[in-house]
């Protein structure tokens, strides 16, 4: 059996923002399912570790008027000229070609933050602190990830944990190809109002692939050309123009003009 | 040939050293040891290896009794997530149960009793014997027997549990005992309709899937009001499903989550509900909107002529006066009243914010009134009448104490004062329960996983079993449309100085049984009614009760993430009520609620801001929060806590205050330092400020007390602290 | 010149038998397995158990590596030879219901991922390819590990040159590396790593 | 025996005075050793730098000090390759230069990484794709091309110069000086061009990000000039602040001014094509990835002022200053220009390193701040202090102005 047996995959996720209630669920289940430490007393918006982030946007009207969106964004898995793995001066960083997912060994990189100025979507996050875990609780720590040290950057690899795990179900039966329901990251599995679709792209029936295709859909930063594989969907103008800058701006003229 | 020590002999030996050493694999391994050694070295933390398990329980931490699935190493749960299917939560879980098995490893879990000393701004602990304070408690407890000197008080954090059967049993025969809970409790708000009905109702449940508009005052109705379930339904309509959903109007004064995920939201001036409330049933009694036969033929307060009839009182409340209370415009007002009528079936809820202090009595029999002029109440309404769970014949036989709101029971009363905080509950400030105290006399007591809530401010503490490491049941939620029961079975093993609320008061009213035999006995009860579906975790699917062969397979499927269902019965006819209820003067305690204390309208002394606390379920009272919570808090800034004040602009720069700067808010009961945060949305003229501490994410050197901003309410102002004043000064 | 060349030379050999000789042995520190134990007898004719008895691979692809003590306690509640080793695990560790820590000869660090069903069941790689021929054998070698890193010497190989004389000697990441390419199979840094 | 070590025929101050100069700055050696053994004892926490500026101060200064240090190979390429005699008399105090810039650049990022022992993975796995491998890898390769330029400096030491051998060695070393110096240029090239290139690629950040001209963004190319150009104007500004320190001549005017002089040419180059380039960027690069361009100074403190200042204040202005003789030979001209110049180049390397991560990308995304801590500039004022140190000590013992004989000699 060759590897080119094995089908290549694209994961990607669609993550609906007219459903979003900005609860937080996600962003709590990845920090439980990828080791990531409780924050430093120290600890801000700014140096925290989250490999979710889930930011509250408005529509900039005033009281009584103001629309609200949340919007969940992790690494979003360029495709092409990744941003960050060009950069990484030693291959700490890459794109994984049979998934597509963008993968950071936090063991082999120096920490020298050249990928976190390099990523626009500000989703890899640096170890100000070493990471530490109130007493007895590392024994509640997931066998599957890794635990991180002081002084990398660690961001969002869609739970390759996990992949790992449906891997080796899949191996027991004897088998290469996972079954898709064995891998869904964390996120995609908390969340109560069941936001977001995770799966193939390449494979033309998976929800996601169908939803990364619907006139709702759009991508942010789609500009930069990086072709990012975690869609968005609204079905609200003004969600859908924070896109990028020059869709954002063309709302201001015409509200003005 | 004599080898001569020179200084050339020396670098020439040091020379060949170094060429020798670079053609071994000293240095070479050395520098790759070390690298590896960055990468693995003993600070780092190391994950557990051993086999990997999966066991099921539910969710104790809010009362929708979410199923959870554990997978375990080693038998500890590392990461949780929802049973698929599960009819709380299909497969899904919210911030905090997710991470709710972290919870036995907060930094201020508490495994050993302790006596607490508290410090300008932290507290010291002692340790004590568990012996010692039962000791203290059963002297006191005889001495308020015997003697008459103030009651024995027990505020129950998590009312409902079959244990809080056990303690209001407890309390009745006991004589002198007050069963407590927090004003901003379900069970309160469906006292109010018992008292317009003036016989228990008995428990009324939503049935959220037959509405069409929901009008919501101020209940997080998307933000944890109801199960994951039930949420979702309410935004199924949203996005891509292309599924029906109901239309949510939010009545807030604050931009709260629901206001912001509501289809509409109405903002009102803080504290003006009930004025809003009878201005919509003026337009649905003037426009005819009801069925006038059935509430003239029930309602027995409804003359529409005679004075102090409720006729009269809501005539007062023209849409005009209504709008000049709230801030509410006439159009909004109207047009809300005929949508309740025209989109139908429609329903209103009245619950408040966990966080944000009771709506108050007349305000909620002024929601169940426009819920009856809805026709929500009754044979084809939305709020629906269930049955109490079955529970064990001894418990009605010998007398449950009645349960009482903090703020019913007179000051000075309480002489021991007990708290049930072993689950998280509604918070409440101190300030509300320290005055019903007898000063300087009274003993209190918390039974608590963790130094945190109300348990700091307490003499003892008790130490109780974490969330997951405790067996306990869950209540069924207010939301919920029928009876439930579920079981929270231990996943984690509880610590060897810990003891569970129940043997606790068993200890202290020297009566004999476990929590398990409890528990047990209800599920007896349960089993003999005969009644109801039970959803099979193992399966993820429901079965009819009567399918399982005996209680004890009942016991294992509930202990197993399963859950009871009450069946459905059908509606009770409306029954013959008062609007208004029946205490005397009850017109003129309705209109002063509705008039009454709109804050615009109090001559204020300058620079006073309007503070808005607020909420967030299970994320409150006793703020038992994972440590991985600094995510959402100091990390994200999703969720606020209470050191963050979120402004207008416009008022940001009336008290010259800017975003990302300080401020200080003081009241008669003390000052807060604030975080500024502006935001355009927010009504102008409040501070919205959340009820939270941060969470705990490292253990410091000591125990800093939490800074609550419930902490500054002076307690006089109001039986509710929805909103209070302050005056906020730079800092 | 030649005086001077001696000098050389003397630092020269010295530094390579530091190097070579006492290096190794400063680096590493042997341990004593816990518990003397038998593969010969456990797998040989007597009892005649297979390598799958014990090192297994559960349905869900997990391995169970070294078996748990609830395992061998399933044969030996009480001592069922005359061996003083069988004999110490069983008041040891049996009767007080102790794990037995063995120090795992093969153990990766936590950010490594191997699974034994990919390279057994679906790879068909025998178990001697990394971990060599140890089902025959008496006792079990003592533990070398690195005082630096925590690894254990196989790891590294047991030459200290880093030479291999045998397919299984060395589990570094290089060794996987070269399989994996020589065999066609992931070459992604996530494929392996966690 | 401090007598003794100083270069005969020259006049150096009196020991305690030496001493009394060198004091303060050791302490501020002193005080940045401690700031930088925090920040790696306990973690980079210590610094203001934040995942969203996750570069800071130091990779700012680390720019901005390898510019200035332009003026080792830049110099030495002249000299030696292209046989401009008349700049042997600073080649000396440009190597000294050179090298307490690059080996203070160096000891700063091993600081800046957060697992300095795990740096030499970029020798063993490295990317090449990488402008930071590249960085990396010049930079190592010159600094020890700089230690060998330096070398024959030290060995030329009057005591040192004794040892028979080492004559011999130093010997041979110049002999290769002009190895030395082809090979210093070459890597000066691409490591210069290289840091130009750290920020030209980031094609997630518009402001940023530039087109390729080849195999790298312009801003290769335009940092490998602006470099050339701020040589050197700080190999000139040095020699002066001596000059005015030691209250003594050290180098012909004429020298002075041909330094000026360089510093115009590629000055003028470098604003001719850096003009190119913004215009291309503002009309095509940054619009096509949905970015206007004019929104970048539309923020806060940064508005187009900026532009105006690194293009006309800080570089045409003082290119034309320094391209006509007249100006360039008298020091009232010459001096404010090299430091226009200097401050034009820092200006860019702030601009690219500072503002670039200032600015928002997504919509939502705030104008961030960001405030060096205090470790932080103590870690940096620890290489000013070990710069001033290592040039006192070359200065006082080493013979770094070859023309101070012959200038201070008494007619």
């Amino acid at each position: 059996m060759d590897q080119t047996t094995v089908k290549k995959s694209r994961y990607g996720m669609a993550i609906d923002l007219d459903r979003c209630t900005g609860c937080g669920a996600c962003l709590i289940a990845c920090a439980v399912e990828n080791n990531v430490s409780p924050g430093q007393p120290k600890v801000n918006e700014r140096n925290g570790t989250t490999w979710m982030r889930v930011f509250e946007v408005q529509d900039g009207r005033p009281f009584p008027d103001a629309q609200t969106a949340f919007i969940p964004m992790m690494c979003q898995q360029c495709e092409v000229e990744t941003p960050c793995v060009s950069v990484c001066p030693q291959n700490a960083v890459e794109v994984d070609p049979e998934t597509g997912i963008v993968g950071q060994i936090p063991q082999r990189c120096l920490g020298c933050r050249y990928c976190m100025t390099a990523c626009p979507y500000h989703a890899r996050y640096y170890n100000w602190w070493d990471p530490k875990w109130p007493d007895g609780m590392e024994k509640a720590l997931n066998p599957d990830v890794a635990p991180r040290m002081r002084g990398v950057v660690e961001k969002c690899n869609f739970c390759h944990g996990r992949l790992h795990e449906a891997r080796a179900r899949a191996a027991a039966q004897g088998s290469r190809q996972i079954n898709p329901s064995d891998y869904i990251p964390a996120c995609v599995e908390a969340c109560p109002v069941q936001a977001i679709a995770f799966g193939d792209l390449n494979d033309e029936s998976t929800d996601v692939a169908l939803l990364a295709r619907s006139e709702r859909a759009f991508r942010f930063l789609a500009r930069l050309g990086t072709e990012t594989k975690v869609y968005y969907l609204s079905g609200r103008d003004w969600v859908r123009r924070l896109a990028d800058r020059e869709l954002a701006r063309s709302k201001k003229e015409t509200l003005h003009g | 040939m004599p080898l001569t020590l020179t200084r050339r002999n020396v670098l020439k030996f040091v020379g060949g050293s170094i060429a020798g050493m670079m053609v071994t694999p000293l240095p070479w391994k050395l520098l790759d040891d070390v690298a590896i050694w960055t990468q693995n070295g003993p600070w780092i933390p190391k994950v557990p290896r051993g086999p990997i398990t999966t066991a099921f329980s539910t969710c104790a931490l809010c009362s929708a009794g979410c199923g959870i699935q554990a997978r375990c190493v080693n038998t500890i749960p590392y990461a949780l997530s929802g049973i698929r299917n599960h009819p709380a939560n299909n497969g899904t879980l919210c911030p905090s149960g997710v991470a709710g098995h972290h919870l036995a490893y907060h930094p201020l879990r508490l495994k050993s009793p302790v006596q607490l000393f508290r410090r300008e701004e932290t507290i010291e602990v002692q340790p004590v014997s568990s012996e010692e304070i039962l000791g203290k408690i059963s002297a006191a407890v005889a001495i308020s027997r015997n003697a008459g000197e103030g009651t024995l008080a027990l505020l129950d954090q998590r009312p409902g549990r079959s244990v809080s059967l056990f303690y209001r049993n407890q309390l009745a025969m006991h004589g002198r005992g007050v069963y407590l809970v927090s004003p901003t409790d379900p069970i309160l708000i469906t006292q109010c309709l018992d008292e317009m009905v003036g016989t228990s109702f008995g428990p009324v449940g939503y049935n959220l899937e037959r509405v069409r508009t929901v009008l919501s005052f101020s209940a997080p109705v998307l933000d944890g009001w109801g199960t994951p379930v039930q949420t979702s339904k309410m935004l199924a309509h949203r996005g891509s499903s292309g599924q029906k959903g109901a239309r949510v109007i939010q009545i807030d004064s604050r931009y709260s989550r629901s206001a912001q995920l509501a289809d509409q939201w109405i903002p009102i001036k803080p504290n003006t509900e009930a004025a809003l409330a009878f201005g919509l049933a003026h337009v649905l009694l003037r426009e005819g909107l009801y069925d006038k036969a059935l509430i003239q033929s029930r309602a027995l307060d409804f003359q529409t002529k005679g004075k102090h009839s409720y006729f009269d009182l809501v005539g007062r409340f023209t849409p005009d006066h209504t709008a000049e209370c709230t801030g509410v415009s006439r159009d909004v007002i109207v047009a809300t009243a005929r949508a309740l009528a025209a989109q139908g079936p429609s329903l209103v809820i009245g619950d408040g914010d966990s966080g944000g202090g009771p709506l108050g009595r007349e305000a909620e029999m002024a929601v169940w009134g426009i819920n009856i002029l809805l026709g929500a109440l009754g044979s084809n309404g939305a709020i629906v009448h269930h049955r109490a769970v079955p529970a064990p014949k001894e418990f009605s036989a010998n007398g449950l104490s009645p349960v009482q709101g903090v703020s019913d029971i007179p000051d000075h009363s309480i002489g021991v004062l007990l708290i049930d905080a072993s689950e998280q509950g509604d918070p409440l400030p101190w300030s509300l329960l320290e005055r019903k105290l007898i000063p300087d006399q009274s003993l209190v007591v918390a039974f608590s996983p963790t130094l945190t809530g109300l348990a700091q401010h307490t003499h003892y503490i008790i130490p109780t079993p974490a969330h997951l490491e405790a067996l306990t049941d869950v209540p069924t939620m207010l939301s919920s449309a029928t009876g439930t029961f579920s079981v929270s079975s231990p996943l984690l093993r509880r610590p060897e100085g810990t003891m569970d609320a129940r043997e606790i008061m068993g200890k202290i009213f020297e009566v004999e049984g476990t929590l398990e035999e409890l528990l047990k006995q209800r599920t007896s009860a349960i089993f003999e009614s005969r009644r109801g579906r039970v959803f099979k975790a193992s399966t993820g699917s429901s079965v009819q009760l009567t399918e399982l062969g005996s209680s004890d397979e009942l016991w294992a499927e509930l202990t197993a993430g399963g859950m009871w269902m009450d069946d459905p019965v059908r509606s009770k006819p409306l029954p013959e009520f008062h609007f208004m209820g029946r205490s005397p003067a009850a017109y003129e305690r309705m209109l002063d609620a509705g008039e009454g204390i709109s804050s615009s309208n109090e001559p204020d002394a300058p620079r006073k801001i309007t503070v808005l606390p607020y909420g967030r379920r299970a994320e409150v009272g006793g703020a038992q929060l994972s440590p991985l919570m600094t995510k959402l808090y100091q990390e994200s800034g999703l969720h606020r806590s209470s050191k963050v004040a979120v402004l207008n602009p416009a008022t940001a720069k009336e008290f010259n205050v800017a975003n990302g700067g300080r401020g200080t808010l003081v009241t008669e009961r003390g000052t807060q330092e604030v975080t500024i945060r502006v935001d355009g949305a927010v009504m102008p003229g409040v501070a919205e400020i959340a009820v939270s501490p941060e969470p705990v994410g490292q253990a410091g050197t000591e125990i800093v007390q939490e800074q609550d901003i419930l902490e500054l309410i002076v307690p006089d102002q109001a039986p509710t602290w929805r909103a209070f004043r302050a005056t906020l000064q730079k800092a | 010149m030649q005086k001077g060349a001696l000098w050389f030379l003397s630092g020269f050999g010295l530094a390579l038998l530091i190097g070579w000789y006492a290096f190794p042995q400063l680096l590493y520190r042997s341990v004593d397995q816990p518990v003397q134990f038998s593969h010969a007898v456990h797998a040989g004719e007597a009892v005649g158990m297979t390598c799958d008895g014990c090192h297994a691979v559960s349905d869900d692809g997990r391995f169970a590596g070294i078996p748990t003590l609830e395992q061998c306690a399933g044969c030996h509640v009480d001592v069922l030879g005359a061996s003083e080793a069988e004999k110490y695990f069983v008041e040891e560790y049996v009767r007080q219901e102790r794990e037995v820590p063995w120090h795992v000869y093969a153990r990766q660090p936590d950010n490594a991922h191997f699974s034994h069903a990919d390279h057994v069941k679906v790879g068909e790689i025998a178990c001697e390819r990394c971990h060599g021929p140890h089902g025959t054998s008496e006792t079990l070698r003592p533990f070398e590990e690195n005082r630096i890193t925590g690894y254990s010497r196989d790891i590294w190989g047991v030459n200290i040159s880093g030479v291999k004389s045998n397919p299984w000697e060395g589990m570094k990441m290089d060794d996987c590396v070269a399989c994996h390419k020589e065999n066609n199979r992931r070459s992604a840094c996530l494929a392996c790593h966690k | 025996m401090d007598k003794l070590l100083i270069t005969r025929g020259v006049q150096r101050s009196p020991f305690w005075k030496f001493i009394l100069w060198i004091l303060p700055w050791a302490m501020l050696l002193a005080w940045g050793l401690y700031g930088a053994y925090l920040c790696l004892a306990e973690g980079l926490n210590q610094t203001n730098m934040d995942n969203r500026f996750a570069f800071g101060l130091w990779i700012y200064l680390d720019l901005t000090v390898i510019a200035f240090g332009a003026g080792a190979f830049f110099t030495g390429f002249l000299l030696y390759i292209l046989k401009r005699h008349e700049l042997k008399s600073v080649i000396n105090s440009a190597v000294v230069l050179g090298l307490i810039c690059y080996s203070g650049a160096i000891v700063v990022l091993m600081v800046d990484v957060g697992q300095p022992l795990r740096a030499w993975f970029t020798f063993w796995h490295p990317n090449v794709h990488s402008m930071l491998t590249e960085v990396t890898f010049c930079l190592t390769l010159y600094l020890t091309v700089l230690i060998l330029e330096y070398a024959p400096i030290v060995m030329k030491n009057r005591q040192i110069r004794k040892v028979p051998s080492y004559l011999v060695f130093e010997f041979n070393l110049h002999k290769l000086m002009v190895v030395f110096a082809g090979v210093g240029a070459f890597l000066s090239f691409f490591h210069q061009g290289s840091l130009g290139g750290l920020y030209g690629v980031l094609r997630g950040r518009p402001f940023a990000f530039r087109e390729d001209l080849g195999i790298w963004p312009s801003t290769f190319f335009l940092f490998v000039l602006s470099a050339m150009a701020a040589g050197p104007s700080f190999v000139l500004l040095t020699t002066w602040l001596v000059e005015k320190l030691s209250k003594k001549r050290l180098v012909k005017r004429e020298t002075m001014s041909y330094l000026g002089k360089l510093s115009g040419v590629m000055l003028i180059i470098y604003i001719l094509f850096k003009s190119v380039d913004t215009l291309i960027w503002i009309n095509s690069t940054s619009p096509s990835s949905g970015f206007p361009a004019f929104e970048y100074y539309d923020r806060a403190a940064f508005g187009t002022w900026v532009l105006f200042a690194e293009v006309v204040l800080f570089g045409l202005l003082p290119a034309l200053v320094l391209l006509r003789k007249k100006l360039r030979e008298r020091m009232v001209w010459l001096i404010p220009s090299a430091v226009f110049v200097l401050a034009g180049v820092a200006l860019n390397r702030f601009v690219l390193t500072i503002q670039t991560l200032a600015l928002p990308t997504l919509v939502f995304d705030e104008f961030l701040s960001y405030m060096p801590s205090w470790q932080e500039v103590a870690t940096f004022s620890m290489v000013i202090a070990y710069g001033v140190l290592l040039y006192s000590l070359s200065f006082r013992y080493l013979h770094l102005f070859p023309q101070e004989r012959e200038l201070t000699q008494p007619y």
